[in-house]
């Protein structure tokens, strides 16, 4: 409990002001970079900037910069976790043979259909 | 700190969280986590009789190749709701919800969990799933197995399988909670000198779970609530003709399932490292390399859980990668059982109810894991898996593992929570029954598996029929063993003799106070300054300072 | 438990209080991550496997409509943080203001996201029976909030998308899933947002926060900062994809 | 099936021997590791115990070496079960070339099974001893598992997707299949017989009272009925590649990378030309999703397979040049 007296770190106003006047330049760089075409690097793009944006919030607005270590290391924890369930689920579709996963035709299947119940 | 109460008759203390205030209401707006513990109790008991029916009826069912008194569709009900009334509202629930929110508060010296209002807000979100799930039980049943495989269970069923689903997903809520609380209260609600290594091995399985419940719930919650709405609303992630894939299911639904597993079978191996120490007078063997295997079992956990889908058809890499993690979380579980069985060497060993629990958990809990192996290995899962030999193995870990462990903590602390002692010959014997009748109903279950019946069989060839004669024989002597410790208990509790503050004795903090404890827990914040499970250096525990059996002492270097 | 003043029973200190308190968000703002993990692991997967219809289904998402609101979302969470600033330098009247700002623009978001939810619904886009991709390109009269030339192209995309993938109706569906599964939970996430600042508003109000004891104050921050980044991957996932035709 | 107790099912596969020789590997160890500790905990319960109320035991701590000892030991014996298991594994998902071909169609409650001469049963399944077996499993509902206890051998059986498995059953007589995943109401009804015969019986079976006609003969027919033979002309001058040869090797695609013509590559072909377009051709190919049935492509892909032993043409195969030569 000795990392409490820090915990009450005030961040100025001005601050604020700048970090969210970076994350409307940025919310308009992402916009702007959906605009143009660089293929399977759109999405990439789009991720790295909404990354960077949340990381900002998460430093500045929530604190996390000045926390102490615990909270820092739950919040990598929640990362990694999240990694884990994306990273190893997709792991298996994309080491399948046929991963693009061959399908029955639609109206193979459609005409099986009970109607929706509750 | 009135431990050394020797008086010749005892009574019970004058005030305690019983009796500090009386009403209905003062039971249904509680914050104190000892009554909330009891609320808990009482429900958790209402849905394992109701799971303990529906299993009655099955084996009932079974005795003959044909089926004994069930049609195709009830039975298929009756496995179902058997599962979801022991898994999400018995087992995940039991230890947890009853036993830890009873003592960790009293183990570490706090008062009382951080969040006691969240705590309370845990028992109604529970109680509000467990209506909709019962509703979903009467207004005709639920049929899709526990496990609620998309698309039967989406598109195909003619169940009431929306209010199960919301039912289970809200009771996700009540999990997510208590594990929420528990982390919380571990972390910053320690006594003066209740440092992480003097902690309770009760309370590191308890963070471990915690841990499992904060990471792995959320996303049960979430695919359940993406089925519910396929159902409602047609979404379409699982439904094969709009192109979603069900596989995909079963990949969020065992990301969460197989870690429960662990919910439910940690705080059992936490009970365990308590009554093993204190039925041997001895401290726990290898303190360190326990409480890691505990996180270890928590972590590596999370990284098995296709090894439930290894003939899905998902790709051979993945499933060389799941097998190769689930042989590496058989480790830690290896290394708990070894070191309970070196903490008997030299110890003092007696044999009261608890300890027979323990002893019954070690024999269950070794088979239950061991078999694990086989379902592990890609090799031998090909046969076996779907077959009644699953079916065997996870009753020996959630039945034989963690049901014994939370009758065994229940025994172990009833005195802690009701002030008086259950009848001591009376629950050996039953012990005796539970362990005999667990066997018979679930070991010829091994043999069907690999003789390949499959499971969620309502008619069976009848080259099946000795081994299912002889389950359905021994799950009636079960029945018999769980409906004795539910009446002696209760009687128990009202008319049993009083049992003191530390009748074992055992070194932890909860038996530092008066039974049944104060609302408060302690009448001064107790500071700790021995080791756990040290009973040379206690001389309030009224024992002789050495140990007298002849085996020299050893400072290893855990 | 009883309580003294603003601390609780259970507890020894106020610091301890906070430390808890905020230790408990935290821990709870995680299991939110692993919340939203599981839909975003569906809608990665059926991104991967159908993107002509997710390319599509992002196309007649009205670009407009989610970027003012990302920018909505973003100076709420300003608001709030500035909310938070006021309460631990003690400026009662300022936390109020800035509490009412930040239900002001979360109101005005829930504006904007009725009505991009309604005219989904007007124009056939619901998952369901009656999901139908082309039905403004095939019946324009019954879309007149969707201008003649932003229809010309919007039927040359779904063209060229029928092409690449002849199941695009069924697969545009699961991108409508993602849309209103995704921004339906935030949706949520901000409607329980909204009510925790009610309750700080009226407490604010009623003058209870003090440089002392601000913790109700930070913890709603938390969460409401937690719920616009859920939003900052939401926009690009859900309303960028291929936007560059 | 003889032993009122019995444990072991009969083995009737190539799989069988060896899946029970792991089992009992892993039963041993098992055994092994119960009886240890069994036997250690109940010679401590007599040993140690306890003799006067007041006794406590002694002051051990634990053990540092023991504990890596026990870690490693069981790691060790862990691995060697996964590396055996992992063989197995590997070597039941990965069919060899010259099987025989069933399809295998799992429905509400009952098996649709298709010989390849177009011979159809339900809940019945014919096959030859000694001959390497592909089942080619699809469902129409929900998801069902095709299980043979004496071969050792199950899949499940997914809608919108595939699978198969393989196996070599080794003794002739009559075995019982199951559906093993649970599928709703009369999930225990849903299973047959597989009956296992001399190769000359087999055959006297196949083209005893068989009305239906095969599916090579009928995906030829329909190949000229889609008019799929005016681009994919057999000595590569079409529009299209020519498919002799080109099942089971590898094909170059455009975008420089190969893969194998397999089921679900031409399945995907028919339904969805334009994934994979071939080294040297246009994406002119119309799709044909919704035109075929189920069992149309089923019958298309076995005709293609026929092609496999015409000649390649040196120029317009689909067929990768570096590893023309196939298998």
């Amino acid at each position: 409990m000795s990392e409490q007296e820090h915990s009450e770190h005030i961040v100025p106003p001005s601050t604020y002001l700048a970090i969210i006047l970076t994350l409307l330049v940025l919310t308009g760089t992402t916009v702007g970079a959906a605009f143009v075409n660089l293929g399977r690097f759109n999405i990439v793009v789009a991720l790295a900037i909404a990354t960077v944006k949340a990381t900002l919030v998460v430093l500045f607005f929530m604190h996390a910069k000045y926390s102490p270590k615990r909270t820092k290391l739950i919040i990598l924890a929640g990362i990694f976790w999240l990694a884990l369930l994306l990273g190893m689920t997709l792991s298996d579709y994309i080491t399948r043979v046929d991963y693009r996963g061959v399908r029955f035709p639609i109206s193979q299947v459609t005409q099986q259909l009970p109607a929706q119940r509750g | 700190m009135s431990a050394t109460a020797a008086a010749p008759v005892k009574t019970l203390p004058e005030h305690h969280y019983l009796n500090a205030t009386y009403g209905i209401r003062s039971w249904l707006l509680t914050v104190d986590h000892k009554r909330i513990a009891l609320l808990y109790l009482v429900s958790v008991t209402f849905f394992f009789f109701i799971g303990g029916f529906f299993a009655m009826l099955i084996r009932l069912h079974l005795l003959t190749p044909s089926g004994y008194l069930l049609s195709a569709d009830t039975y298929n009900r009756m496995f179902t709701m058997h599962g979801v009334a022991m898994i999400f509202f018995f087992l995940i629930p039991s230890i947890p919800a009853v036993l830890g929110n009873f003592f960790i508060p009293l183990m570490i010296g706090a008062k009382d969990l951080a969040f006691p209002k969240i705590n309370l807000l845990s028992w109604y979100v529970y109680v509000v799933g467990a209506a909709f799930t019962l509703y979903s039980m009467v207004s005709g049943g639920l049929d899709t197995g526990w496990t609620f495989y998309t698309p039967l269970s989406t598109i195909y069923s003619n169940s009431a399988v929306a209010p199960a689903v919301v039912g289970v997903f809200i009771t996700g809520f009540s999990s997510i909670l208590t594990g929420l609380n528990f982390l919380v209260t571990i972390h910053t609600m320690r006594a003066p000198g209740m440092t992480w290594f003097r902690l309770p091995m009760f309370v590191w399985a308890h963070y471990a779970t915690s841990i499992v419940m904060i990471l792995g719930t959320p996303v049960i919650a979430i695919t359940l609530a993406l089925a519910g709405m396929e159902r409602l609303f047609g979404l379409g992630f699982f439904n094969p003709a709009m192109g979603g894939d069900p596989i995909l299911f079963q990949h969020l639904f065992w990301f969460y399932s197989h870690p429960a597993v662990y919910i439910m079978i940690l705080p059992a191996m936490g009970v365990i490292s308590e009554l093993i120490p204190t039925f041997a007078r001895k401290q726990l063997f290898g303190y360190h390399f326990v409480a890691a295997a505990s996180l270890a079992i928590a972590v590596i956990g999370f990284l098995v859980w296709t090894h439930h889908m290894f003939l899905t058809g998902q790709s051979t890499y993945a499933a060389l990668a799941f097998s190769f993690l689930t042989f590496l979380v058989a480790i830690p579980s290896a290394v708990k059982t070894f070191n309970w069985v070196a903490t008997l060497y030299g110890g003092s060993i007696s044999f009261d109810t608890p300890m027979l629990y323990a002893f019954g958990f070690l024999g269950l809990f070794l088979i239950g894991g061991l078999t694990g192996l086989f379902l592990g290995c890609l090799g031998t899962d090909i046969h076996i898996h779907d077959t009644y030999f699953v079916v065997a193995h996870f009753h020996y870990i959630m039945v034989g593992g963690a049901i014994m462990g939370y009758l065994g903590g229940l025994h172990f602390w009833w005195p802690k929570m009701t002030g008086r002692m259950y009848p001591e010959w009376l629950a050996r014997i039953a012990a005796l029954i539970l362990f005999v009748g667990f066997n018979l109903t679930f070991f010829p279950q091994f043999l069907l598996g690999y003789l390949g019946m499959p499971r969620r069989y309502h008619v069976y060839p009848p080259e099946f029929q000795v081994y299912n004669v002889m389950s359905t024989a021994g799950a009636s002597i079960l029945a018999i063993g769980y409906l004795l410790p539910m009446i002696y208990l209760t009687w128990a509790a009202f008319f049993g003799k009083v049992a003191g503050d530390n009748p074992w004795p055992a070194t932890g903090l909860e038996w530092k106070t008066q039974s049944p404890p104060l609302t408060e827990n302690f009448e001064v914040t107790p500071i700790v300054t021995w080791e756990p499970y040290d009973f040379h250096n206690r001389p309030d525990l009224g024992l002789d300072a050495v140990a007298s059996n002849g085996v020299a002492p050893a400072h290893g270097d855990d | 438990m009883h309580r003294t003043g603003e601390l609780y029973g259970q507890f020894k200190t106020l610091e301890q209080q906070k430390e808890t308190a905020t230790l408990g968000m935290w821990i709870f703002l995680i299991t939110e991550v692993m919340f939203f993990g599981g839909i975003m692991l569906a809608y990665a997967l059926n991104r991967h496997f159908y993107y002509p219809a997710f390319a599509a289904g992002s196309n007649t998402l009205s670009l407009k409509l989610g970027g003012f609101n990302t920018v909505v979302l973003l100076a709420s969470s300003f608001t709030m943080a500035l909310a938070v600033w006021s309460s631990q330098v003690g400026k009662k009247t300022l936390i109020s203001i800035f509490l009412l700002l930040t239900i002001l623009l979360g109101f005005v978001f829930f504006g904007v996201k009725y009505v991009e939810y309604s005219q989904k619904f007007h124009h056939h886009l619901v998952p369901g029976k009656k999901f139908d991709i082309f039905y403004c390109v095939n019946n324009p009269a019954s879309c007149p909030d969707v201008a003649a030339d932003e229809l010309m192209e919007e039927s040359n995309l779904l063209d060229e998308a029928k092409a690449a993938d002849p199941d695009l109706n069924a697969h545009a569906q699961l991108y409508y899933s993602a849309y209103f599964g995704m921004t339906g939970l935030h949706a949520l996430h901000m409607v329980i947002g909204a009510g925790l600042l009610f309750w700080l508003l009226k407490g604010s109000l009623a003058g209870r926060f003090t440089p002392q004891w601000n913790t109700p104050v930070d913890i709603v921050g938390l969460y409401w900062h937690f719920v616009d980044i859920v939003w900052i991957y939401l926009f690009p996932l859900l309303y960028l994809i291929d936007r560059h035709k | 099936m003889q032993s009122p107790l019995p444990f072991f099912p009969e083995q009737a596969s190539n799989f069988a021997g060896n899946v029970d020789a792991l089992f009992s590997y892993i039963l041993v160890t098992a055994i092994f590791f119960t009886v240890l500790v069994t036997l250690l905990a109940v010679f401590a319960a007599f040993r140690y115990r306890r003799k006067n109320a007041s006794d406590i035991g002694a002051e051990i701590h634990g053990n540092t070496a023991l504990e890596i000892g026990w870690t490693l030991i069981p790691l060790i014996l862990a691995l060697g079960m996964f590396a055996w298991g992992a063989v197995i594994y590997v070597n039941y998902r990965t069919a060899p070339k010259d099987t025989l071909d069933i399809y295998v169609i799992g429905k509400q409650w009952m098996w649709k099974l298709q010989q390849p001469n177009g011979r159809k049963e339900i809940n019945e399944l014919h096959i030859p001893v000694n001959r390497n077996i592909k089942l080619i499993l699809g469902s129409e509902d929900v998801i069902h598992d095709f299980y043979v206890p004496a071969f050792r051998v199950k899949m499940d059986v997914v809608p919108g997707r595939y699978n198969t498995m393989w196996f070599r059953p080794t003794k002739v007589g009559k075995y019982h299949f199951f559906c093993s995943q649970y599928c709703g109401t009369n999930h225990a009804l849903m299973g047959g017989w597989v009956t296992v015969m001399d190769p000359a019986e087999y055959a006297a079976w196949l083209s005893g009272e068989s009305g239906d006609v095969s599916p090579v003969s009928a995906g030829e027919k329909l190949f000229t009925q889609l008019a799929c033979t005016t681009c994919h002309v057999p000595n590569g001058t079409g529009r299209g590649p020519s498919l002799n040869g080109v099942y089971g090797a590898k094909v170059l695609l455009a975008d420089g990378s190969t893969v194998t013509a397999d089921e679900g590559y031409i399945r995907e072909s028919i339904l969805q030309p334009k994934a994979k377009i071939v080294a040297g051709y246009q994406p002119v190919m119309p799709t044909f999703q919704g035109l075929v049935t189920e069992e149309q492509i089923l019958n298309l892909t076995a005709y293609i397979k026929s092609l496999q032993t015409q000649p390649v043409p040196a120029k317009g195969a689909g067929v990768a040049p570096a590893t023309s030569g196939k298998k």
